[in-house]
């Protein structure tokens, strides 16, 4: 008998359709990097809304979760239709997949005004520095220098997804590699469990399009230089675990840096040199990414961390129950107060 | 009405003319006059007798020339006329022109601050030192240009006949509570009233008198009522991104909303209003809401619709219940965008590329911006398609007289949703459940809204073809059957929809169709025509695709006439192209000019052709 | 033709049917097939023997089925056809449907080493053991998947006819330079054709024989002979966002531009070819090029024209020549990305909110798609406005047989513009310049562009209401002469844009109106008619607004069949909406599915009426 | 007489229509600074072409060099009409005028993207904090915890325009306030001179609707607020001022920062404190950038400089020559170059 999770599902109910993305394509292994961390989050599937814009990358809701509700949008509009879905039912999970293309060139205005929005929903952008589905341009994040078979030489400045959402005003933002299944995993656990706006900018190589030697997006220049930050592992939440009462949602504890989160789970962050990094210093941030991009390093981890945002729900200070599962009798104001309306409008 | 047909639209001698001219009001943006005619406005309301204004203003903030008209109609009509029997010129950048255009006979009240004296002797000129009256006043400097624009309202009063009791009861009414301000502006007014009275001895001939005909009635702006309407059809997101003439359906939205779906004891809210970056997200959202269950709408105008152009295609073809109010100004382009125009007809019903066609519903009142305001809601998940309602700037931002609103006859209709429980049944009955299963015979599938706890429930919303398991496909015969469902479904809205309002005489020399704002025209111009000897069956489209009571309308008469306010002919264009084989009974008269259609233009078009 | 309408599209018995049948090829995409199946065109094509390819492939990078019709037809048919007689089965996912489409008597060559044994007794099969094959060669494992489906190149090549030299000859002229590569596709293709000489015993009732029809032809895709158009259109700059199907259309200008317009001395570009990041911001920079006065294009699909709705209403109003090509995708919303459609021809007519309109010209060919692509520039110099091509994935992504293109007969036009000193003499015979004024009476007013040294030259452009002198205006006179001027000036076009073609015959029994790649399939019907005693007038549709020449053509018919690649007959549409009076003549026979069109398609569609 | 510059233009040859926006608006003053910039530096009117959006703002270029060609384009677009103009003619001068809304809502894509290209233009953004011409609506930049009249406080961060153009890769960053015209002259005149695009975030209030106590963006709050990095001092070129051999763009002399432009002009910073500011240092500048925005203060001044990014016309390897100045000859191939083609591919 298969495995199952605490909810008595099985693995294979939280996969999708088969892939029809190129074998190799970093984009699998990131779908099934979603599909363990919801086996072992045991999350309800129908509770999941799989979002995304157009693109390979975009593309591949439909192979994870397939018992999830999923809405494949519009080149570079995700963000909006996301948006809109969290509004009207705040109990969902939202995991939206865009990619380097969809958020960098089309969907820049969008990405950037659902970060000030902290729409509660993970954002991965699965980067691969160029347009898979189009066969290979050259994208926004494509580093400068770098050739493609048919376009030439990049030479414009690549836009830093992570830097952008830092600067944009994320309140959780990370990086990682489709080859290090292990840091995904963790990254997206936690993000899935942060009450706000988490981006995470996945590295994941296109096989077809940007793996060559030339290439700093394929996966031997990848896996030669990523400047791992952290250790991050992600510790659900444990009731009475821990007795010692914390005001911070990030301390230090024998050089690890703990985040909680915003229902008690956990991640740690384990230093992998001297120094251990606070996620939630926006300027060390700022300055961390700036440097690995100068160096060309591909610096993963739990970069920023900002717990006590106000997200869209605050803002717009609606009530605890979900708008979609509201009646008439809420919905539609009495028969009385049209008339009250009427009445005061005619004198 | 035959009169006004028969003589020239003028004061002629010591005639005096009662209930019946129009007044013109020019002064500069951003100095209070908005509040100044509103006042009039609202106290000849009181007075019971018919009136309308309209607001003929640039795309600007302050310091520009701005024109009010307001007319006076003891038969009740409320269309723009061509002519002004009555100017108040406070604006010396125009006062030349505006005195040219009034007719002979014509009454000119006029800040003789101006440095410009009136020269033509056929019209009865009254000057307004308006700084004068202003300077015995204690109004503070700073204050002074915000009521200054109180002493034509005065002046006014005295010259037409005004209750000075009205225009305070008014005063009230607009700002509640404050009597301060209430004061303040009633001391100007009392003073300009008192200027007009001591020195103004040539009576004017037109006058105003107590009627009985506003009574049970209200005057509201049109995107108020759409506001309310959609109040009462529970919206649950509203996502907008400003634009002009729409911007105050979201206002009004967020008052009214936060007067009725503010939780009592948790003073939290029931719905979100969202202003977007832009109208590519906030009709991004609007879908996303709808999609996830929630009665969702964006309001917006011209330029946004271009920009919507690509969801609307996706709500059309993945089937997503979604409302956007189009109150449309004068295109192509920015244009103008403080005119009114019907011209986004064509453009909103087949927004998108490729074949796409969506339902429009087109308010031509107050009581039906209310009601399509609700029932927008239904007809998009009943359909599960994007709505339209195309209303324009004329109705949006103008004050209109209305009865008062009918309370929604029918139960919110949420179409075809089915929760876990149906769900199963619904697998019982038909071994699978489909998003796109046609299992009715309408083309309409049934729909399982995302967190639905059912291991079934869950399928893929996208833009791209699908069969009727929502599963992706580019097979030929898929999308065939798909297209062809769609359309079914859409022209299967036709009967459905919000049916033409016919008028029928005996005997009509012909047919006239029209929709939206034009209305008011139409009907004048009918009791005009009748003076002529000329009648006609009258048909108001109220929404599209067509209902097939258009097909008999035009096959009952020889000619039947298309009155519109745009400059291609575009509903004449729709009905063609639904109807090729009428098309040779139609005549168009399409007109744009950014200004509200009047009688006479329609009377004069068919004159021309009878 | 008429035997192939008396006898079933099928090879009956041991008759050998001879350079007039059409191969399917089934494989799997990314696997190297394109290139397999271009040699096989390519050789045929130099056999002298009329062809024509189709790749019907998904929307995806690699792994999914992907089917290549290729036409062999001595007649010169380039049309696709419903049946295929011959089919090459790579493609195990896909086989089982494949098998079961083909007709009784038809040739299955298939790849045995997919699990699967074609039961069908009343078709010809012929196993290729690919991979056993395979294993004779010395290939490195990495290449294999790249090159294994030359073994069928070879195999079907013996069991049709296809010349081995031909194929070498394709191969050098696919891989110029490169004879590694040549060698190694060669020695597997040898060994396919060993494979079939030596077990394949029973003859192909379908095989080729040398022609001379092909001589001064050549092979072409449409997006590359827009490209080479753009180029001896002198195109400035070139604005793009990737999209299917248009892509390739910037691909082919990098090619030819890069080839003919760097400066010899300085290796430097006199053209800039920019990737936008979307295409608002494509059609944006195309507008500044414009106005800036280049000659500046775009190419896009169906989502990117619904994002450059705004921008193309603000073209027409601000008279910006600029150039779209829309190669054309199934819609609606992101549809079917890789089939093709002529469904976005309302769309792109009308593009924009208010009432606008598009100049669009319509080739149905390469030398069509050639000469548009240089006369668009003059078309939109001439008349200062957008002007669309539309093409479609069929002419746009397939190979197609043509004669030489014809170098431009006129030189460039580069429309009314003033340089300083012109300008100085328009003054002075005008006594002054307006950016709209106009003095020609055809409703064309001189540009003076950025740049031009003379005090007088600068205008302000906008998408806002303006006067003759380029001036702000909210005026009703002014918006209606400006519009009215805009309308004449569209309209004047009409005789001024690539006229229809029309082919006539003594007393036709109809017409027939069609524009685009539908004419392949038109052209066929009409000789497969002929055999059913049935003779058409065709006219073939090359520019929007329409011709005068139209509506002559109808008036002489009592019906016209107007036959088009979209779902709702829009071309019909647009017809009637000009011509309402003869709405009643036209009979649409519309239909989309994705596929080109076929001849039996409108034979049986006319036949249903006739 | 009147006065005139060196082409013997009077002052009101570089002077607009008569202004429609509100009296005391600060785009006015603006416009103003304009006229006495481009009239100082004795620019050629026809040399220059305006462009802009939509907005009161986006109004503005109608009021001021009347001799100058004008492109009021669309609401959010005017960065891509620029770079096509510039792209085609690379001899003009490009002053594009933005909003707050315009750039940071609706405009924040283009925005984006052009600074990546590196267009030679300079973009003002006339930042008030709303939409004037909507009359009032909080815009992206609107900081949080200001309200408005009729659409309550702003709860989402603040676009911060300069921080974003920094972060993007424009190449020219300068702040300042319309109140300040020596600097906004100062900085408009490097901004001209730039090879490159350069973006000024110039605050500048909106007396109708943004002007009140409790806003950030009012004259008030802006004049008690401005942190001045340094005086601004443009000197033109002048040939043979300076016999020094440098190689840097950027040097220090006597405490002030010299900034040379690519035409040989230079700006000097001079310092107002005791460090002087490096404006080429773009970590520094971020973290200059977010130190005032934490403090809600207005940073003014040159903020970042880079000289040596490669602009539009370099990447694309244009000729020297405009292209719209090209002659059919060079325009369209000849023919034998067409039958060479089809001669070729028909083999
Ligand atoms: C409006 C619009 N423009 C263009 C396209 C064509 N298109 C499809 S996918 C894509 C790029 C996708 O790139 P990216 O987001 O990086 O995804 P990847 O394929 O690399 O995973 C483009 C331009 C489209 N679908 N819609
Ligand atoms: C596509 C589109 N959407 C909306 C509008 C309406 N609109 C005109 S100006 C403006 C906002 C301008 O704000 P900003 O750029 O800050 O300029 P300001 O008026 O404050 O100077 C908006 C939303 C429009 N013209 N076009
Ligand atoms: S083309 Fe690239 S991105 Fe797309 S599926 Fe293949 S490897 Fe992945
Ligand atoms: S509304 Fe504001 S931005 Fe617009 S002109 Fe007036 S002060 Fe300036
Ligand atoms: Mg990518
Ligand atoms: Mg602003």
């Amino acid at each position: 008998m298969a495995k199952t999770n605490t909810l008595d599902l099985t693995k294979n109910d939280y996969k999708g359709r088969p892939s029809t993305l190129c074998p190799g394509c970093g984009h699998n292994a990131i779908s099934n990097q979603i599909i363990s961390t919801a086996y072992d989050m045991a999350i309800e599937p129908h509770r999941v809304i799989k979002l995304s814009g157009i693109g390979c990358s975009s593309k591949s809701p439909a192979y994870f979760l397939g018992r999830s509700h999923g809405f494949n949008a519009l080149h570079g509009r995700m963000p909006s239709v996301g948006t809109g879905a969290m509004a009207v039912n705040r109990s969902l999970i939202a995991i939206g997949v865009s990619g380097d293309g969809d958020t960098g060139s089309i969907g820049m205005g969008q990405f950037k005004h659902v970060m000030r929005r902290n729409v509660p929903m993970v954002y991965i952008i699965e980067n691969n520095g160029v347009y898979g589905l189009t066969k290979g341009q050259h994208s926004a994040t494509q580093d400068e220098g770098v050739p493609q078979k048919y376009y030439g030489i990049n030479e414009y400045p690549a836009v830093d997804i992570a830097l952008e959402a830092i600067v944009g005003g994320a309140s959780f933002v990370a990086r990682s590699f489709s080859g290090s299944p292990r840091e995904v995993q963790a990254l997206l656990s936690a993000a899935i469990r942060h009450n706000g706006l988490a981006v995470l900018d996945i590295i994941s190589p296109c096989v077809a399009f940007n793996d060559t030697d030339a290439s700093t997006k394929s996966y031997s220049y990848v896996r030669e230089n990523l400047d791992v930050l952290h250790e991050v592992e992600f510790v659900g939440y444990v009731p009475q675990a821990e007795n010692i009462e914390i005001d911070e949602r990030t301390y230090e504890r024998q050089g690890e840096i703990l985040v909680e989160m915003h229902d008690g789970s956990r991640v740690v962050l384990k230093r992998v040199d001297e120094d251990s990094y606070d996620p939630t210093n926006r300027h060390e941030a700022i300055r961390q990414v700036e440097e690995a991009r100068r160096s060309n390093k591909i610096l993963t981890g739990l970069l920023y961390f900002e717990p006590e945002r106000r997200t869209l729900h605050d803002v717009e200070n609606l009530i605890d129950t979900p708008l979609v599962d509201l009646g008439e009798d809420v919905l539609r104001p009495s028969k009385e107060a049209l008339d009250e309306i009427m009445q005061e409008m005619m004198i | 009405m035959a009169d006004v047909l028969q003589a020239p639209e003028q004061a002629v001698g010591d005639e005096t003319i009662v209930n019946d001219f129009q007044i013109i009001v020019a002064t500069v943006n951003g100095t209070g006059s908005q509040t100044s005619n509103s006042l009039v406005i609202r106290s000849l309301f009181r007075m019971g007798i018919p009136v309308n204004g309209k607001n003929i203003f640039p795309s600007n903030i302050k310091g520009l020339q701005t024109w009010y008209t307001i007319r006076v109609s003891k038969d009740g009509y409320v269309a723009r006329k061509e002519e002004n029997q009555v100017l108040v010129a406070m604006n010396k950048s125009t006062i030349i022109e505006d005195i040219k255009q009034l007719p002979a006979g014509g009454v000119c009240l006029y800040d003789s601050g101006i440095r410009y004296e009136p020269t033509r002797d056929d019209i009865l000129t009254y000057a307004m030192p308006v700084d004068d009256i202003m300077d015995q006043t204690d109004v503070k400097r700073s204050l002074r240009e915000r009521v200054r624009n109180m002493v034509y309202v005065g002046a006014l009063a005295s010259l037409i006949g005004i209750e000075l009791a009205e225009i305070e009861a008014s005063l009230n009414a607009e700002f509640p509570g404050k009597q301060k301000v209430v004061d303040l502006n009633m001391s100007v007014i009392k003073l300009g009233h008192a200027y007009a009275e001591e020195n103004y001895d040539r009576p004017s001939p037109f006058r105003v008198e107590r009627m009985d005909e506003t009574k049970g009635k209200l005057l509201m702006e049109g995107n108020a009522a759409a506001a309310l309407g959609a109040t009462f059809g529970g919206v649950q997101m509203l996502s907008w991104y400003p634009i002009t003439p729409s911007s105050s359906v979201a206002d009004n939205a967020m008052k009214y909303l936060s007067k009725f779906r503010i939780d009592k004891e948790t003073g939290k809210a029931s719905y979100a209003i969202i202003q977007a970056e832009d109208e590519l997200a906030a009709i991004g959202m609007v879908l996303g809401a709808g999609w996830a269950g929630a009665r969702a709408m964006t309001a917006t105008s011209g330029p946004g619709i271009s920009l919507m152009s690509e969801f609307a295609g996706m709500a059309y073809f993945a089937e997503i219940p979604s409302v956007i109010w189009n109150i449309q100004r004068v295109g192509p382009s920015t244009g103008l965008p403080t005119r009114t125009s019907q011209g986004d007809l064509l453009a909103s019903y087949m927004l998108g590329h490729g074949d796409t066609q969506h339902i429009c519903l087109l308010p031509a009142n107050l009581k039906e911006a209310f009601e399509f305001g609700w029932r927008a809601f239904d007809i998009a998940e009943r359909f599960q398609t994007l709505v339209f309602v195309l209303s324009d700037l004329d109705l949006g931002m103008n004050l209109w007289m209305t009865e008062p609103f009918d309370y929604p006859d029918e139960p919110m209709d949420r179409g075809k949703v089915l929760n876990a429980e149906q769900l199963n049944e619904h697998i019982k009955e038909y071994k699978r459940w489909g998003r796109y299963h046609d299992v009715d015979g309408d083309g309409i599938g049934y729909r399982a809204l995302p967190g639905t706890p059912h291991p079934q429930a869950a399928y893929f919303t996208r833009g791209t073809g699908h069969d009727e398991w929502a599963v992706y496909s580019e097979n030929s015969d898929v999308w065939v059957e798909n297209l062809t469902r769609l359309t079914n479904k859409i022209a299967g809205s036709r009967d459905k929809l919000p049916q033409p309002i016919v008028e029928t005489v005996d005997a009509a020399d012909f047919g006239v169709i029209a929709f939206g704002t034009v209305d008011p025209a139409v009907v004048e111009a009918r009791d005009r025509l009748a003076a002529h000897d000329k009648t006609f069956d009258y048909m108001r489209v109220r929404a599209l695709p067509l209902s097939p009571a258009v097909r008999e309308f035009i096959e009952a008469h020889d000619t039947v006439y298309v009155v519109e306010n745009n400059f291609d002919g575009q509903l004449a264009k729709i009905i063609i192209m639904d109807y090729p084989e009428l098309a040779t009974r139609l005549k168009s008269i399409a007109y744009l000019d950014g200004l509200p259609f009047t009688a006479k233009f329609i009377v004069d078009s068919i004159m021309e052709h009878e």
